[in-house]
């Protein structure tokens, strides 16, 4: 075990996995020589050479590409876009090739691919550093997505996203790529996608959340305890394959819910997950589900705490959710 | 004056070359037509000709299994047993001449109008045909539109609609070649419309500036649906592009089966020892409708057509077998006879597949296993359906 | 007025604002000599000349950019992407680019054009000719999303999205651009854009629907009054302003909501109205809202039937609500 | 053999190019590069000295004003009085040799290191300062990273982070002003990595097509972030891009003030006069790191720069004014104060405005009035700040 943050527990994560996996190639831009404009590939290149650590040109979609064609002949390709809001250059390559080739091709072939994207706001990068676009994922069959929150879980969920032999993206909460520090494993042990971890048991509201801002609704879990407030915190880890069990569980449980998440609210996952419990929890929903979420506007710059669905206003949801 | 002198630059590289133009003499001409057989089938340079009569009679069964094979099909459309068809007629020596030049082993990324290909791979014919019915028996599983076939065993790569995509696949996957020691040599058709497109640009330059083994295809047409190529790019040659990329461009009578081959030949010799990507721009005509959904009298007038007419592929190709005495009018009647058996016997056989896949085989293969959702769904189709066996007629379509 | 087909009221529209307005312009791939692949430009180039009238090169990015570019310029651009499905290309511009720019200049500048596109299934198109994007551009806060399901609405309310101060996504339901014929009137007309219509005034369960499908919920419907079951029937025209009191006051009133789409379900519009719904209705709402919708798969052809949700499954969904 | 041959041919259009070569001689190479004035600030051809005295001067100021300019803010950003920063330290002979050529109501679409550009054009400094701080009185009302001006004043079109997007808005402004019969040139600015995008292909490829008036300006300065020029093409030159578009591509010593000037102005004259788009490639040098986030030790040895600092453009320009007596020692040092107290001032009255936006400018400006979600929201939002105040404070920042 030794004490990580985020970033390097994905570092540590890509260097296990092509130690052990030679299939498993890096490409991107920056990603080689520099090590990313992060470093969450640090020291891979000097390791691995500059044929299995690439610095790809500037264009995503042939970063996505290529990595399917990498893919098709049999490597485990790593793709980094750099911010996961300059993925819109390779929504053609994710959305129309990655995520349904398996499916057209009458499954003759498979992707398996695993797409990282720094993703989230809360470091000061307006409008094009901060995006959260899971929802377009999610919304694309054919696609895995999954978010990690904690040092552990990064390197867990990102091996196993390698070995899966599905396309996953794999979001990862910038803000906290520094501030979030913890035990990590240093063998070479997966963790199962598709299972959420209640991280705080409660009995009163379920709040929900991934990546940074699970550590907003941490907070406000605690903070709402020490109001009398009884939170259970969920964090889903994966948002595609999602653990309903365990959501609906909880809310029938609690009988309330409150979604958490950056992006914005209007078709964010938030609806998805509100649509999903109300549907199987009908009769146990004592109050309207919230969304606490980024708002229906570009991600701003100055006001962008405003804009985070940080935890007082996580907690103001809880209570208003609480007493309705 | 120096703005003159940068514009005779530009008109040095770019002087309109005309598609039905005579080959370059090389002279002055950067990108200058390479030819081997003329329009009468003969050949001026007897060393260019690269392949032996058995595989010159090989790819003209091949040519002639693709026109047939199209003709057929649109018939078919036409009579609603399939309900869409893209052909290659007049494409047939690009489509056909390149991919005969690869090693077996080399991947084959196509656009879609290389089924052609597909069948040369040894895809069967049945099978091909199973993926136009898109019934139960089609590799495809019936998912995607006729004409958008995939065959693993032959490494022919899945067809797919949106322009462009298959190209930096093509890239990637000679990339991963290179990494695993593997001497492979992928092919990637696309379209002079997919010039234009931004899946071009970066394709060939990630493979130029990583100094990759890919051979790039355009099958330069003349058209892409109602769009001349001339509307699509002010360059005079698709070849012309590669200079973007400091890269080989060569452009090639698309026409002349044994052009394209051989220019395919050499750029895969090129690529395999590490000489780096090649655009081929093969010129051709595109000589009937975009596919089955299109009209092109709206749009391009008969005229126009008409030179091509006697620059047909499969003519030349035929005029030189008939001069080397490699074929004699009977044999011309019988490889047509054949194929068109082939085709029939082919047909009956798919015909008689059943016409539809299972409802659960709708929710297979978004993933290696069905998520919760996909399993869900089917349940949720499968009740419906108990519910109301309307749900699954597929007559109840229109609005 | 005249009988038209929704096409031929698209094509009239779009000749009614080009005479009347000089800074009308429509760009897209085949959309000039050819009058577009499904001829809903048709007669424009001859009219208005090859400058307003133009056949790009195949690129929907340079479509789109090229579109916005004009708008600045102070052009009023109709750009065509020839189906929905071809929009992934032009997402960095429609999502980072369109929709972002009057808010990240600071209200500076503006974009006001009408990205025309196709879309839907029903057609025999498989994966790449039958795809449903709103979602996508919902969940992106600057666009406007308007679609028509008759032909009446697609004059109208595309002569007021071209007139429309901000950027517009058209979504035209190529499944019934001919078999959808109805009374236009003749003149220059506009529909306001974010109001939805009550096509069947009901009481007992509120269906949902726009584009094609809503002709599939109106059958359903109709078929549903056959069993005794009174259902209210709405039209939303505008997804993107969304005339959410009129769904409001309607499911107050019936207290069950069936969402018909045809995109996939998951993160899908639906899961936005049933939040929303719930939001707002929690108390008034009699049985869990559902979704009849597309599948969580790519577009398939063969059993394009069976994926599209048409009346049969849901008069199911319907008598299932009615039910609980 | 031909092989060779072909690959000859590509040589001679891609023979690599060295960026700190000597311009070409034009004998041979397609895309010399052009000079006017050498770092001693010697002029071999007064005839192509196309700028006035005074323009130089008033050239100059600008330049200073630039550099002074980059420098203070980087300086700011350390003392975390800005957040971030990206400047033109070593480029402002591209960025403003280019802009001043340019008639005032020609659009200039940016990329996001020519803020010099926005202020020649007459974007106030103070206005541009509170861009940076982001603060009730910026322009764009605080909702971009610092460098993400607009000035619609000065038809300064609104930067933009996503690579090369801009490039079509530009074609799409000039198709716009033809059709409304306004002589209008677009300059469009991008870096060499933006070559390498979709965008700068599909923009470029629509504006030879359609033969429209655009200046594509590649401030080439050798990198992408970490990334040299020659790993993100295999093309010798930028220029020669140009090519694959039948466009006019021209090679311009990007450190030359007046060069860039005379090669702008000249592809202005042309693109005004019906000839067309124009890409010129800028040839300059990042001599600082890529932004304040960026730290090129980790890439970049210092000892590649060195041979770049004695081609610094302003100092190139400083020793031309003082050949020419235009300007002295003095006069130098009064250009450096006046700009170093121009930017004090505007300083000052920047960091006087109130800090933070107000909280419903967060919900203006996404469509031209606020629909329900935004009204609904800002009440959320002031009902949550009015329960909690942290939901407003910015220091309850991090997790
Ligand atoms: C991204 C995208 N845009 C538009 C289309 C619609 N479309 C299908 S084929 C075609 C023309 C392609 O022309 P070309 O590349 O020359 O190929 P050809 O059909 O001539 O073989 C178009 C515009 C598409 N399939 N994908
Ligand atoms: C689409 C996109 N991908 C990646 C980035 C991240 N990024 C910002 S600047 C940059 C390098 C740009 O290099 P170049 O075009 O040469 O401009 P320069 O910074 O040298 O002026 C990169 C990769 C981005 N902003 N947009
Ligand atoms: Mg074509
Ligand atoms: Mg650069």
């Amino acid at each position: 075990m030794a004490a990580l943050n985020l970033l390097q527990a994905v570092n540590d994560a890509l260097r296990t996995e092509m130690r052990r996996d030679p299939r498993v190639v890096v490409l991107g831009e920056d990603v080689g020589r520099f090590g990313g404009v992060f470093r969450a590939t640090a020291g891979l290149q000097a390791e691995f050479g500059e044929e299995r650590v690439v610095d790809t040109p500037l264009a995503e979609g042939g970063i996505v590409g290529a990595a399917l064609g990498m893919a098709l002949q049999g490597l485990r390709p790593v793709p980094e876009i750099q911010f996961a809001d300059f993925a819109f250059p390779a929504f053609d390559q994710i959305l129309s090739e990655v995520a349904k080739y398996r499916y057209r091709s009458g499954g003759q072939f498979a992707c398996p691919l695993v797409i990282r994207m720094p993703y989230g706001g809360g470091i000061h990068g307006g409008h094009y550093h901060s995006q959260s676009p899971e929802a377009h994922f999610i919304h694309t069959a054919g696609l895995k997505v999954v978010v990690p929150a904690t040092p552990r879980d990064a390197k867990g969920l990102l091996l196993a996203a390698i070995r899966d032999p599905d396309p996953v993206v794999f979001l990862e909460p910038k803000r906290v790529y520094r501030a979030a520090r913890g035990e990590v494993p240093e063998g070479d042990e997966a963790l199962p996608l598709g299972q959420a971890v209640v991280t705080r048991p409660g009995t009163q509201v379920t709040v929900v959340a991934w990546g940074a801002m699970w550590h907003e609704a941490d907070r406000a879990a605690r903070e709402a305890a020490a109001e009398g407030i009884d939170c259970e915190v969920i964090d889903l880890r994966s948002l595609q394959p999602l653990d309903l069990d365990t959501l609906v569980a909880s809310v029938d449980r609690t009988g309330r819910l409150v979604v958490v998440h950056e992006a914005p609210r209007t078709c964010g996952f938030g609806a998805e997950l509100v649509a999903l419990t109300q549907e199987r929890c009908f009769l146990r929903l004592e109050a309207p589900a919230v969304r606490v979420t980024g708002f229906d506007t570009p991600f701003p710059y100055t006001l962008e705490n405003e804009y985070l669905p940080r935890a007082p206003r996580i907690l103001d949801a809880i209570r208003r959710t609480v007493r309705f | 004056m120096r703005a003159e002198r940068e514009a005779a630059r530009v008109e040095r590289v770019g002087a309109p070359a005309s598609r039905e133009s005579a080959p370059g003499t090389g002279a002055g001409d950067p990108f200058p037509l390479e030819r081997v057989v003329d329009e009468d089938g003969l050949v001026a340079d007897e060393s260019r000709v690269l392949l032996a009569g058995e595989e010159l009679l090989r790819l003209h069964r091949a040519m002639v299994l693709d026109r047939a094979l199209d003709e057929r099909m649109i018939t078919l459309q036409r009579q609603g047993r399939i309900g869409f068809y893209v052909g290659a007629i007049g494409e047939e020596a690009a489509v056909l001449g390149a991919a005969a030049a690869m090693a077996p082993t080399d991947w084959i990324f196509p656009c879609y109008r290389e089924h052609g290909a597909a069948l040369l791979r040894g895809m069967p014919l049945a099978a091909f045909l199973c993926d136009l019915l898109g019934n139960a028996a089609a590799p495809g599983k019936g998912r995607q539109m006729p004409c958008h076939e995939a065959w693993r065993p032959a490494r022919y790569a899945s067809v797919s609609s949106p322009i462009g995509t298959q190209i930096s696949h093509a890239v990637g996957a000679a990339w991963a070649a290179r990494i695993q020691g593997e001497e492979m040599v992928p092919l990637v058709y696309f379209g002079d419309g997919a010039t234009s497109s931004g899946e071009f640009h970066v394709g060939l330059n990630f493979a130029a500036v990583r100094h990759l083994p890919v051979i790039f295809a355009c099958r330069n047409n003349g058209w892409a649906i109602s769009l001349p190529t001339d509307r699509q790019t002010a360059a005079a040659t698709v070849a012309q592009k590669a200079v973007a990329y400091g890269m080989l461009g060569v452009r090639v009578d698309g026409n002349d089966v044994v052009a394209v081959h051989a220019a395919t030949r050499r750029a895969r010799a090129r690529a395999a020892a590490g000489g780096g990507p090649t655009l081929l721009d093969l010129v051709t005509y595109r000589m009937e409708g975009h596919s089955t959904s299109d009209d092109p009298r709206a749009y391009r007038a008969a005229a126009v057509v008409e030179p091509w007419r006697r620059r047909d592929p499969i003519e030349r190709l035929r005029r030189l077998l008939l001069r080397r005495g490699l074929l004699d009018d009977a044999g011309v009647e019988r490889v047509r006879a054949e194929v068109a058996a082939e085709i029939q016997v082919a047909l009956a056989e798919a015909e008689a597949r059943p016409p539809r896949p299972p409802l659960e085989s709708l929710f297979e293969d978004v993933y290696a296993e069905p998520l919760r959702q996909q399993r869900e769904q089917l349940a949720e189709l499968a009740g419906a359906v108990a519910a109301d066996p309307r749900v699954a007629d597929p007559r109840h379509a229109d609005a």
